[in-house]
């Protein structure tokens, strides 16, 4: 390392690394996929590295959680030392460990702690286990990066490594088309949506001089009343780029498709890390977002479309996955609602508070799900009906898990729900227009949530098993994902039927896992391992009495008020709504309440509206263009090439003045004569 | 009246004029002496650029100066570092034409002839450089012309005679244009001396500095049928694709010199004037070049390759003089150098070519095919002599060259007049790199193929050493043009 | 004293003939001709000029006698090669082309 | 120490040299030998520039005095990265022409054409006289001509040479008017050595006209847009090593040439272009971008995103920000070391295909080959400027200095150019992705994944040179203070010199 001006001291190089649990939280799960990829050859000894540096991960963030309540965290721990980049700016790259990044970190580890411990199980036969674990592990890592980063740049690199793990892991099964598009679709709009956020930060970075979050939040903070525009402006690039992350609108259409992926990654993402990541960030900035009026008024109508859109769509999904998937878009524009709503000088704590609830009763549902769907080989209501009867070994956390989801007291969700919507009540009385849009969407959103919960439920439990078809041939577990391949995307948009299944035979595949996993060993596949089963347990009992947290000192948000008229209300309706799904469930065929709606509303529903065509017809001059330019190189490579035989035309034009002749030799001589001549005269 | 003489100053003139009238007494005494009439011929040119070789020294005078007129009057005969090199460099490269054209059959009768012209040539151009008055340089100029339109002649082949036809005519009217230019010359100055007082003196006047301009121009102009500028150059491919391959090399070489010489003599004079640039050079050194590099593109023989090769390397020599200055005129020097080495180095080749695998295989540029694997000797030298050419390493020295060919270019800000010596530089590789491609390319055996001759093998090799040593070492080269 | 106008317009008006010869001959001999009018041309300009000038070396006539000297080898030279040439083609035509190798 | 300044780039060139001239002697050089002699001889070229890059040694002699050229070795933090990356490069090169050694020609002389290329690198970044500078620049023309020419695609000779004479020609045009503007230059200055010419200033107006040439002649190397389209054709054709060299060593004396010759000592003139050559960088980096999505030939997608990437270069050295040219110098150092890898992998499955169309339907590389796609992975995904990867820091720091320009350059505009320049990072994405999509996830459909066929995938030389790339690509990206550290001090000496 001597290989600079010989002037490296200790302190410029040094990774500071008085090793801090902080670090730790980061570097134990980064070390997964190192440690898996150059030790490991097999699936066992992979589990045994990728399950043990999780825990350790988890183990870290908990012992930074208790550092930090002791109040002896190190605030801001370096971390590859500060990037010399001039004398005007500044990249220290530091960490930033405070209250709410501390709980996030734990909540992450855990879940990527459970999500490891239950892939084991789900990917047992797989191949790529190997490669699936150690994504997970780099992934956890970006995710605890962005948690935990007091830098933006460091920010971003957690934020881009997390799209790049979803591809990754999106892309799992690449021997299925679908899961292959779903991959690129997913990793392109969030990249796309990520264009202006090295603009924003540039722009926040550049006008603090440096990329410490303290800093940029402290200069802005007193350079908002001269720079509104700016500020804003840098903002909204960054609610851009959260929203093609936590998939709001309209970037929304990648989360369904990516329910491709495995169920655990399913898990990881919707739960803990990528889609939440939106909502850490902004929580970071949440001092600059108080003090930009549009920018939050942008941020309150993207979440309050995207939730109460996402709200209905869940409720009219044929695959009870992607009923999960929409009500994660719900569920995360409801945590950034809870930043657009705060008051003044308040922190991100409304929005975290449901991020951590959320990331216990999602990654619940969704594991169960994984569960359930290796139970019945499918997803698709016909598959699920009714099975919490044939299995009611599942029925507790599924139903407790529900029950958080739905917001029922005393469950997680209710706890950290109600708040915000008190939050917007207080500020929609108050007059912000913000908050009374916010208010108006809660309200939706709470009774649909409630509805497709109930609904999902009601599939499950349903008894009428027996009339369920036995199809022989697995069925299809999702739609037609639809192309957003910049090329072959231009392909027509296969036909599919009223569950959005390919109509054209030779595009349904079987799916070959559920097949495959069948065969196996029985005992190995009716239900996960210990520790999965552990963890799962561990998740359900978070979701029950999470809530608590909010009496720790650790969230500062204001529970001895609550607003008992509005939970009142809120609940009776909820009641009735549930009510309402229950009858609409009488006498249809799988128990689901959503067999009364039209079906070209459930197609089309399935199909997202058929957002998907906008993203082609978005991409499609791009790729019109890029024809284009391709055609102008042809031509400009043609010139450039045809140059020679100029040359050679030219030299054929000229041979026709050389005769051979010594006359002409002669001629020539005289008028160069005459030339030089007159140029000597004019131009000396 | 008395003039001063120092004679071992004159004497790389003086060895071969003499020689050349002791050669013509030896054939009529022994007649039959046949080819050796040559190796006599290089014996006297090597002798001259010995004597030569003083003058090149660091520790030389500069200039050394002889046939003073009294009274510290000028001097008639004067020898720079730059000229005492361009002396040693005509007349090595005279005796290497010398040692080439030995193993050549000829009829007896006319080797005694050849060699004498090219004596009297090679000591017209030794003489020219050093020539400091209107007369002695016009006599040493037609010096150096005559004999070699004769030398072309004498191969009395139907080309031969056509190519000396067309040179003949231009060397006559160029002649007489040099002959009027210097005839201004004098009318703007009043004198017949070519030294820059005369210039300062007629420069104050505007009516005789307008003459003096056209003077400079039609002396440009007689001289550029010389060094085969555009559009002086039309007898170039004829000549050289008529003459016996040694004699074309004379022509690229010796000849070059001659006349660059001479060009240098007038702008020695013309430096005195500070003008900065001269716009007709720049105007004929780019069309030489665009037009000799376009032409050689499609060439297919290897003699008029190499003709127009000469008439864009013209243009490289000439180009640093469109800056008027003394730097241009070392620059100019210097590349001429080097040009003067790599061609030489070319036409030893061909000519050991030529002579093992007969005239036709060595004119026809497909016949090269695959000579590297059939004679890597040859296709190595001349792979590096054409290197050189285009100044490319590893013939670092063509790329010193082009650095100094530019540099006065540069250094007077004629933007334009680089760009297209950059093009050209561009084209350039083009065209040598037509034949390199050949030399590496699928092998095609001729006919019939001797073993080369050992003289020819020897000089080849020298000529390969020698490019090499001043890649590595160019300053060896270079130093004899002064600093 | 003539004055030097007389001579100078002579040296033009032989230049300017010497070279329309030069052009407009097909003959070499005849193109000989005319770059001896060049020549001799040039000759008088030196002479004008010699003339005019207090020369103490008398250079203008020297130089006359040195080009005349000079045009007269030339001359011989091209005499020689015109003859080849008549020899080896049978005529002496400059406009017809060359014959490559 | 001093001696080291001799050998690291002597030792190759001689070698070549004999390498090439040796083999036309009587008995043919065995490919073994050739082998062990370059590695020798590159490996002793490696530790001579370790001791360089750690003494710092100086050597000035006078050379040619006739044209003002000195014999002037030394390095400092711009060149000591470079110049490690050659000799490292150098090495890695010789071992996988071990690997894959094409048809064509002796292997002597290929290796020595090899060696030839990176003596000339390795001279070309450690003289610090202009004049020297161009002579370096131009040893490694007839090498990489014989490399592409003699040693390229064997399916069409045609193109083949058509490519080789296309680089040639451009180069040396490229080359003659970057020694218009060093001659101009030192002129003015009245010496050649960089330091000389940094510390004179040319008047405003000469300052343009003479950057405009410079930028032109260096821009062909580099390549900017539009004087790219030699790159393209001399990728797709030469060998792997050839292309390796070409990516890591060649294109990178361009943009060093840049700093050096026209950032240094020209700075008003840079000033004045800036705006005109950054919107050029910029159209070269959507421009290739675009390119990329339908681009069905492998090894030109490789190509054209090496113009996309150098697109990053300039727009950073443009910027006149000690950022900017911070982001430059390590997008320089990160594309030479991951076009290295792209062109090692890309080159060995071409190799395997015998084509690198992407229209052909192929079995998943990911289960076929779990080394070479593992390296292909991490190439793409460097390649889009993931972060954890070299690619990253260059391309954001490269945005960031964009958006606030020094000097007096136009603001609006060049935040407009880096806002376009952010959307290429995406067109980046979308074909890297495109890549992935089709090679390494494959076009196969349903069924159980096919079994590994552990013949067709990398060993030996071959996942020696991807492996070290790879870690060095992870290293750059994840470590990146090492290297902006060497650079610091002479940027930040840079940019006071250049009154900024």
């Amino acid at each position: 390392m001597m290989l600079g001006d010989g002037r490296f001291d200790s302190s410029t190089l040094a990774l500071d690394f008085a090793l801090q649990p902080s670090h730790l939280v980061v570097l134990l799960p980064a070390a997964i996929p190192v440690l898996v990829i150059l030790l490991t050859r097999r699936s066992a000894a992979a589990f045994v590295v990728s399950a043990t540096l999780s825990f350790l991960g988890l183990a870290a963030a908990i012992a930074l959680l208790a550092q930090q309540a002791r109040g002896g965290a190190v605030a801001s721990p370096g971390t590859i030392g500060q990037l010399p980049v001039g004398p005007g700016f500044s990249i220290p790259l530091h960490l930033q460990v405070d209250r709410l990044s501390v709980l996030v970190a734990v909540a992450v580890g855990l879940v990527s702690w459970a999500v490891q411990l239950f892939t084991r199980w789900y990917l047992y036969s797989d191949p790529r286990y190997r490669q699936f674990a150690a994504t997970v592990g780099l992934f956890t890592a970006a995710m605890q990066l962005v948690v935990l980063s007091g830098d933006l740049l460091l920010t971003l690199i957690g934020w881009e490594l997390m799209g790049w793990c979803s591809y990754l892991l999106i892309g799992h099964e690449s021997e299925r088309s679908k899961a292959r598009r779903a991959a690129y679709k997913a990793f392109l709009v969030t990249r796309i949506a990520d264009t202006p956020l090295v603009i924003g930060l540039a722009i926040l970075a550049l006008g603090a001089r440096s990329t410490d979050l303290g800093v940029v939040v402290t200069h802005w903070t007193h350079a908002a009343a001269h720079h509104h525009t700016a500020l804003a402006a840098a903002l909204l690039c960054l609610i851009c780029a959260v929203a093609g992350k936590s998939a709001q609108v309209p970037f929304q259409d990648w989360l369904p498709d990516a329910m491709e992926g495995p169920t655990p990654a399913s898990a990881l993402i919707h739960a803990a890390t990528m889609v939440a990541a939106g909502t850490v960030v902004l929580g970071k900035l949440v001092a600059l977002l108080e003090l930009s009026d549009p920018a939050r008024l942008v941020l309150t109508i993207v979440a309050s479309v995207s939730m109460v859109g996402a709200g209905v769509l869940a409720f009219l999904q044929h695959d009870l996955k992607r009923l999960l998937a929409w009500s994660t878009v719900s569920q995360v524009a409801l945590m950034l609602l809870g930043l657009a709503v705060v008051t003044p000088r308040a922190g991100a704590d409304l929005g975290i508070a449901h991020l951590l609830s959320h990331a216990m009763f999602k990654a619940l549902l969704f594991l169960m799900m994984g569960w359930l769907s290796v139970l019945v080989a499918g997803t698709t209501v016909e598959r699920l009906s009714g099975v919490l009867s044939k299995y009611p070994g599942c029925r507790r956390m599924v139903g407790i898990g529900l029950l958080a989801l739905a917001g029922v007291p005393p469950f997680a969700g209710f706890v950290s729900k109600d708040l915000i919507i008190d939050q917007a009540a207080r500020g929609g009385i108050d007059g912000d227009t913000s908050a009374r849009i916010a208010f108006a969407a809660l309200a939706c959103v709470v009774l649909l949530t409630a509805a497709y919960s109930m609904r999902m439920w009601l599939i499950l439990i349903h008894r009428t098993g027996a009339q369920r078809v036995q199809a022989l041939e697995v069925v299809e577990d999702s739609y037609a994902v639809q192309e957003v391949g910049i090329v072959d995307m231009l392909v027509g948009l296969p036909p599919v039927d009223q569950h959005g299944r390919p109509i054209d035979g030779a595009v349904a595949q079987p799916a070959p896992i559920a097949e495959v996993e069948e065969e196996d060993d029985l005992l190995v596949h009716q239900q996960p391992g210990g520790g999965a089963r552990f963890g799962l347990q561990l998740l359900a009992l978070l979701s029950v009495v999470g809530g608590l947290l909010i009496f720790s000192p650790m969230l500062d948000v204001d529970w001895k008020h609550p607003n008992g008229w509005l939970i009142g209300a809120g609940l009776l309706l909820m009641g009735a709504v549930a009510l309402l799904v229950r009858m609409m469930s009488v006498g249809t065929v799988y128990g689901d309440a959503a067999a009364r709606v039209p079906v070209f509303v459930r197609a089309a529903a399935s199909r997202g509206f058929d957002v998907d065509r906008i993203y082609v017809a978005v991409v499609r001059p791009v790729v019109g263009l890029a024809h284009v330019v391709t055609r102008l190189e042809g031509r400009l490579d043609a010139g450039v090439q045809r140059l020679p035989e100029a040359s050679a035309a030219l030299a054929r034009r000229t041979a026709r003045l050389h005769t051979h002749r010594p006359t002409t030799g002669l001629l020539a001589v005289s008028v160069g004569l005459v030339a030089v001549g007159l140029m000597g005269v004019i131009l000396w | 009246m008395k003039l001063t003489y120092h004679w071992w100053l004159l004497a790389p003139v003086l060895i071969p004029a003499v020689g050349c009238v002791l050669l013509l007494v030896l054939d009529a005494l022994l007649p039959r002496l046949g080819r050796s009439h040559w190796a006599i011929a290089a014996v006297l040119l090597l002798a001259g650029a010995a004597a030569a070789v003083p003058g090149v020294l660091p520790s030389a005078d500069d200039p050394r100066d002889t046939l003073c007129l009294p009274h510290g009057g000028a001097c008639l005969y004067s020898v720079d570092h730059v000229g005492a090199g361009l002396q040693l460099a005509a007349l090595v490269s005279g005796a290497v034409i010398a040692l080439l054209a030995l193993p050549i059959r000829v009829p007896a009768e006319r080797a005694a002839v050849q060699a004498t012209l090219l004596l009297a040539a090679t000591a017209g151009a030794t003489g020219v450089v050093a020539s400091r008055d209107l007369g002695s340089w016009l006599v040493m100029l037609e010096l150096a012309t005559l004999p070699a339109i004769a030398l072309v002649a004498l191969r009395a082949r139907r080309a031969a005679v056509d190519g000396a036809l067309a040179l003949l005519t231009t060397a006559l009217v160029s002649f007489a244009i040099t002959a009027m230019g210097a005839a201004l010359w004098f009318a703007a100055t009043g004198s017949a001396l070519l030294s820059g007082d005369a210039v300062l003196h007629a420069a104050q006047d505007p009516d005789s500095r307008r003459i003096l301009v056209l003077a400079v121009v039609f002396i440009l102009a007689g001289l550029g049928f010389k060094l085969s500028l555009v559009p002086f150059h039309a007898w170039t491919p004829e000549a050289f694709s008529g003459a016996s391959v040694p004699i074309g090399g004379f022509l690229a070489v010796t000849s070059k010199i001659a006349a660059l010489a001479a060009l240098l003599v007038i702008f020695r004079g013309v430096t005195v004037l500070g003008t900065s640039a001269l716009a007709a050079v720049g105007v004929l050194a780019a069309v030489s070049m665009t037009l000799g590099n376009v032409m050689a593109l499609r060439e297919r023989n290897a003699l008029r390759f190499l003709a127009w090769s000469t008439v864009s390397q013209a243009g490289w020599v000439v180009l640093p003089l469109a800056a008027v200055s003394s730097r241009a005129v070392r620059s100019a020097a210097a590349y001429l150098m080097v040009y003067a080495l790599a061609t030489l180095v070319v036409f030893a080749v061909v000519t050991a070519l030529a002579h093992a695998d007969g005239r036709a295989d060595a004119t026809d540029l497909s016949s090269y095919g695959g000579l590297l694997r059939r004679r890597p000797l040859l296709a190595v030298t001349l792979a590096l002599g054409l290197l050189t050419l285009m100044g490319l390493p590893p013939a670092v020295i063509g790329l010193v060259a082009k650095v100094a060919a530019i540099g006065p270019v540069a250094g007077g800000r004629m933007w334009i007049l680089a760009v297209i010596a950059a093009l050209n530089a561009m084209l350039g590789v083009a065209v040598y790199l037509r034949w390199l491609r050949i030399l590496f390319g699928a092998r095609k055996d001729p006919e019939h193929a001797d073993a080369l001759h050992p003289l020819h093998r020897i000089l080849v090799i020298v000529g390969a050493a020698a490019l090499a040593v001043t890649s590595i070492a160019p300053q060896w080269l270079l130093q004899f043009v002064g600093r | 004293m003539i004055h030097p106008v007389l001579p100078m317009i002579l040296v033009g008006l032989l230049f300017g003939i010497g070279l329309y010869g030069v052009l407009a001959r097909r003959n070499a001999i005849l193109v000989l001709i005319g770059v001896e009018l060049m020549l001799a041309a040039a000759g008088l300009l030196f002479v004008t000029v010699g003339a005019l000038t207090s020369d103490t070396l008398r250079a203008g006539q020297v130089m006359t006698i040195f080009v005349i000297t000079i045009a007269a080898a030339e001359i011989s030279v091209a005499l020689g090669v015109i003859l080849a040439v008549f020899r080896a083609r049978g005529n002496i035509d400059l406009t017809e082309a060359g014959e490559s190798e | 120490m001093v001696a080291a300044l001799l050998v690291a780039p002597l030792a190759p060139i001689v070698a070549g040299l004999a390498l090439v001239v040796g083999d036309r002697s009587a008995r043919a050089v065995s490919r073994h030998t050739a082998y062990i002699v370059s590695l020798v001889v590159t490996v002793l070229a490696l530790l001579a520039c370790v001791v360089i890059a750690v003494q710092r040694p100086v050597l000035d002699r006078q050379w040619v005095p006739e044209i003002g050229m000195r014999l002037h070795l030394a390095v400092d933090g711009i060149s000591v990265p470079l110049l490690l990356m050659t000799a490292a490069v150098g090495v890695l090169v010789v071992l996988h022409a071990r690997h894959e050694q094409p048809e064509g020609g002796t292997p002597a002389t290929f290796f020595g054409c090899l060696l030839l290329v990176i003596g000339g690198g390795i001279a070309s970044f450690l003289v610090q006289d202009a004049i020297s500078f161009f002579v370096a620049f131009e040893v490694v023309l007839v090498p990489m001509w014989v490399l592409i020419g003699r040693f390229g695609d064997r399916r069409d000779a045609r193109e083949r040479s058509r490519a080789a004479n296309t680089f040639v020609l451009y180069t040396v045009l490229g080359s003659t008017l970057m020694l218009v503007g060093i001659l101009t230059m030192t002129f003015a200055a009245g010496t050649s050595d960089f330091a000389g010419l940094a510390a004179h200033r040319l008047p405003a107006g000469q300052q343009t006209a003479v950057a405009l040439i410079l930028l032109i002649g260096l821009g062909i190397k580099v390549p900017m847009w539009p004087l790219h389209s030699w790159l393209p054709r001399a990728h797709t054709v030469a060998p792997t090593a050839g292309s390796m060299l070409l990516a890591a060593v060649l294109l990178k004396m361009g943009t060093y040439g840049l700093v050096r010759l026209v950032i240094a000592p020209l700075p008003d003139g840079v000033q004045r272009l800036a705006p005109y050559v950054a919107t050029l960088a910029v159209i070269g980096i959507i421009w290739g971008g675009l390119v990329c999505l339908v681009e069905r030939s492998l090894k030109r997608l490789v190509a054209w995103s090496s113009v996309a990437h150098m697109g990053f270069v300039l727009l950073g050295l443009m910027s006149g920000t000690a950022i900017g040219l911070q982001a430059a110098l390590y997008a320089n150092i990160a594309h030479g070391v991951i076009s290295a890898l792209l062109f090692a992998v890309v080159g060995g499955l071409k190799h395997r295909w015998g084509s690198d169309d992407l229209d052909t339907v192929r079995r998943s590389l990911r289960d076929i080959s779990p080394r070479l796609s593992l390296a292909l992975v991490i190439g793409f995904a460097a390649s889009m400027g993931l972060p954890g990867l070299a690619g990253f820091w260059g391309e954001v720091l490269a945005i960031f200095g964009a958006w606030s320009p020094g000097g007096d350059r136009p603001l609006g505009w060049f935040r407009v150019l880096a806002a376009v320049a952010s959307v290429g990072a995406v067109l980046a994405a979308a074909y890297a992705l495109r890549v992935l999509r089709i090679v390494w996830q494959g076009r196969a459909e349903g069924g159980a994944p096919p079994a590994a066929e552990p013949e067709t995938d990398a060993h030996g030389n071959e996942w020696l040179v991807a492996g070290a790339l790879s870690v060095a690509a992870i290293a750059l990206g994840v470590v990146p203070v090492v290297l902006l550290h060497t650079t610091s001090d002479a940027v930040t000496h840079l940019m006071a010199v250049t009154g900024r």
